[in-house]
């Protein structure tokens, strides 16, 4: 099985499929999907993939398991919010922000994640997260190694690997010293922006990250979001070094599963986002060997 | 199963109570990749033919529950999934007539993950909504 | 309740949707359609709308029950086939016919439905049924009777109402002194047809049927297809008298439904359908004031 | 779901047994009003860019059982469901490389509401099936 291999794994988030799920295509298309793709992992978005989430029934446990059992695939990221804003005229205090994020860790763990993209609510157009982040994150740590999920903010561009956001977790990790806060590096921080209708624009903006960025970090990495925009019919993206970082990944034996992430035009048509995951994952099989 | 547009094509029917038409109903979806909890979600006045419905007249009926924009407000565990319609109840005795509707419908949520100079409620003040419209037949 | 109402009623055959059913539309999609329309009655295809036919199991019934109790929709017409030619080389005897035709006439009880649309094997271009169709239907009148549900044959243009084959219709009828064979009646066949690319040409078609060429008939009609092809802004179609025949079934106090049947372009796209049947309901609902 | 079009995109992909590649599967559905009984199906030859694999080297999966065509016609009281996609494995050692390939697949149903001059095995064997074709992409 691929699910045992040592070394980067092939894996979907299948928030690439949003605009299409529930309108004409289910939850087990998706693992079809992946089946076809030979995707051995999946991250899903809790809040939007779960029924009746946070509570699911147990039906659905049940069946969130025989599909990931049909078709090999293991849970690999769920996806989830720490929404500190959730009232008008106040934030939400670290201990009302803990108790909302120990749901989602109860909830990961039940369905058999072991790494949690954990966005943080942000205070500027920087992305930096509420000042008292590590304090939520402090007091779930124990529950987090109880359920056994790793806790994982995204950086994401136009955050660089180099910039301070990203210091200042690893600062927090060391200190810690726990294996239960991590990272998720999402591809776009190595894209370089080309100006579109549409793409924000970030004043000051300083550029892509480099690929050998990662390496530094790569101990705290437990998943990446393999983001892209467009594979073109050979299988490439001139924007993303993904088979130059891919290889830094596999040079070090990091073992962790790389998430496509489909952030293209036409979400909506079936045609153009079952094709463009196919190409992708034709760019890593033949990237990775397997 | 939904439909891709907000505003459903399906739902939309005027609503009798003890024999007397009250209302009307539509349903709208969320067009976002996750749900949002009902105090997240701010609830903006319906217009009908260019008639304003104010949001004091709309109750949500989210999961078989029904709410008072107002009474949302106050509900941080519950979530309006993306995966299954809203329906909106408009008081309007008698209905709306036999035919076709423009029905305008703006929703705002406050996304935590972008800056609240975007997605706060200070800037939805600053800023009008952005209205999606739907021309629905009334039988 | 509309249900309980006396004269002609206002359905839908869910055949109307079949090019979006299980692609962008589920079961339960097709009875809030309904609601909107005020539509209380349904004939669904028993071979393409019931899951695992003809074997449905007790959840699926238990979901078929609590949908038409939800909507208030009571179940009218169960559209099947006797497919007389099952096996290559040799056709049904009517003895095998008849196990067929039983294991429907079973489901159809089984799922509250009263009125079937028994479609039987044709031998030639103008739908002459087998000519053993009459054996056929009468092993299966005492099981009828004991299930509660009328065989129906669909008069279907371009056979006429005056034709041959629905004479012989009636004589059986007459002879058996029978309710539990009947007919239903399809719009079609008030249609004037005009040639259009696509459409069959049947040669010596002698035009279409009077509206008061259902007068005789009307004490065997269980059912209508009230067939449609393009209802325009003004909710009228211009090919078929809808509102003479339908004002005619009135005035003779005719008690039965009147399923919607969309036969029009464009069928894969909902934003068409759902908008013609809710045009064919205004019509309807405006003829019969109600 | 099912995908609009007969031949589905999801559901390619090569099929390895005992850790071999011994061909590859692709889903079909029936674009029908009405499932159909096994008996009453024809199968067709299927062509991957160009070449035929006849039907003596297709196994079709029908609501989780498989079937040789030739068995097919034997069973009359199995359908095809219009709702659900079928599986075709074709034999073909080592598979089908990765890249896009052109598929093409007919399949005919004896339709008994039909005059049996349109729709009958002698009807079929006097004219030839109409193909569907859907490019797909190998990973
Ligand atoms: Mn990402
Ligand atoms: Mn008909």
């Amino acid at each position: 099985m691929e699910g045992k291999r040592t070394g980067p794994k092939r894996g979907v988030s299948i928030f690439s499929y949003w605009e299409l799920l529930d309108i004409s295509m289910d939850l087990e298309d998706c693992f079809k999907e992946m089946q076809d793709m030979g995707a051995t992992g999946i991250e899903i978005l809790a809040n939007g993939h779960v029924d009746n989430y946070p509570y699911p029934s147990q039906d659905w446990v049940d069946e969130w398991f025989r599909l990931c059992g049909k078709y090999g695939v293991t849970p690999v990221e769920y996806g989830h919010w720490v929404d500190c804003y959730l009232f008008k005229g106040r934030d939400l205090t670290p201990q009302e922000a803990y108790e909302q994020l120990a749901v989602d860790i109860r909830l990961a763990h039940r369905l058999g994640f072991t790494v949690m993209r954990t966005k943080q609510s942000v205070i500027d157009d920087t992305l930096t997260p509420v000042t008292y982040w590590s304090e939520i994150i402090k007091r779930a740590l124990p529950l987090a190694e109880e359920c056994n999920v790793r806790m994982c903010p995204e950086i994401h561009g136009p955050t660089r690997l180099t910039d301070r956001m990203v210091s200042d977790f690893v600062d927090f990790i060391e200190k810690e010293d726990t294996k239960w806060f991590g990272l998720n590096v999402d591809f776009g921080v190595f894209e370089e922006m080309r100006p579109s209708p549409g793409r924000p624009v970030f004043p000051g903006y300083a550029g892509p990250s480099k690929p050998e960025d990662i390496l530094p970090l790569m101990k705290y990495v437990y998943c990446c979001h393999e983001k892209f925009r467009h594979m073109d019919e050979d299988f490439a993206e001139a924007t993303i070094p993904h088979q130059e970082v891919i290889g830094l990944l596999m040079d070090k034996g990091w073992d962790g599963y790389l998430l496509s992430e489909y952030e293209g035009k036409d979400k909506h048509r079936y045609e153009v986002v079952s094709d463009q995951l196919r190409r992708h994952h034709i760019m890593m099989k033949n990237t990775l060997g397997y | 199963m939904i439909e891709y547009d907000v505003i459903q094509t399906r739902g939309f029917h005027n609503v009798v109570r003890n024999g007397e038409v009250i209302g009307f109903q539509f349903c709208v979806r969320l067009k976002q990749y996750r749900g949002y909890w009902l105090s997240m979600i701010r609830t903006e006045d319906v217009f009908v033919d260019g008639v304003a419905y104010p949001k004091d007249s709309i109750v949500w009926t989210i999961e078989g529950t029904d709410y008072t924009p107002a009474q949302m407000l106050g509900i941080g565990n519950v979530q309006w999934p993306s995966s299954r319609p809203a329906t909106l109840t408009v008081r309007k005795p008698g209905g709306l007539a036999q035919g076709y509707h423009d029905v305008r419908f703006a929703v705002r949520c406050i996304h935590t993950y972008l800056p609240p100079r975007i997605s706060s409620d200070a800037a939805f003040a600053a800023t009008p909504p952005q209205y999606e419209e739907k021309r629905l037949l009334m039988v």
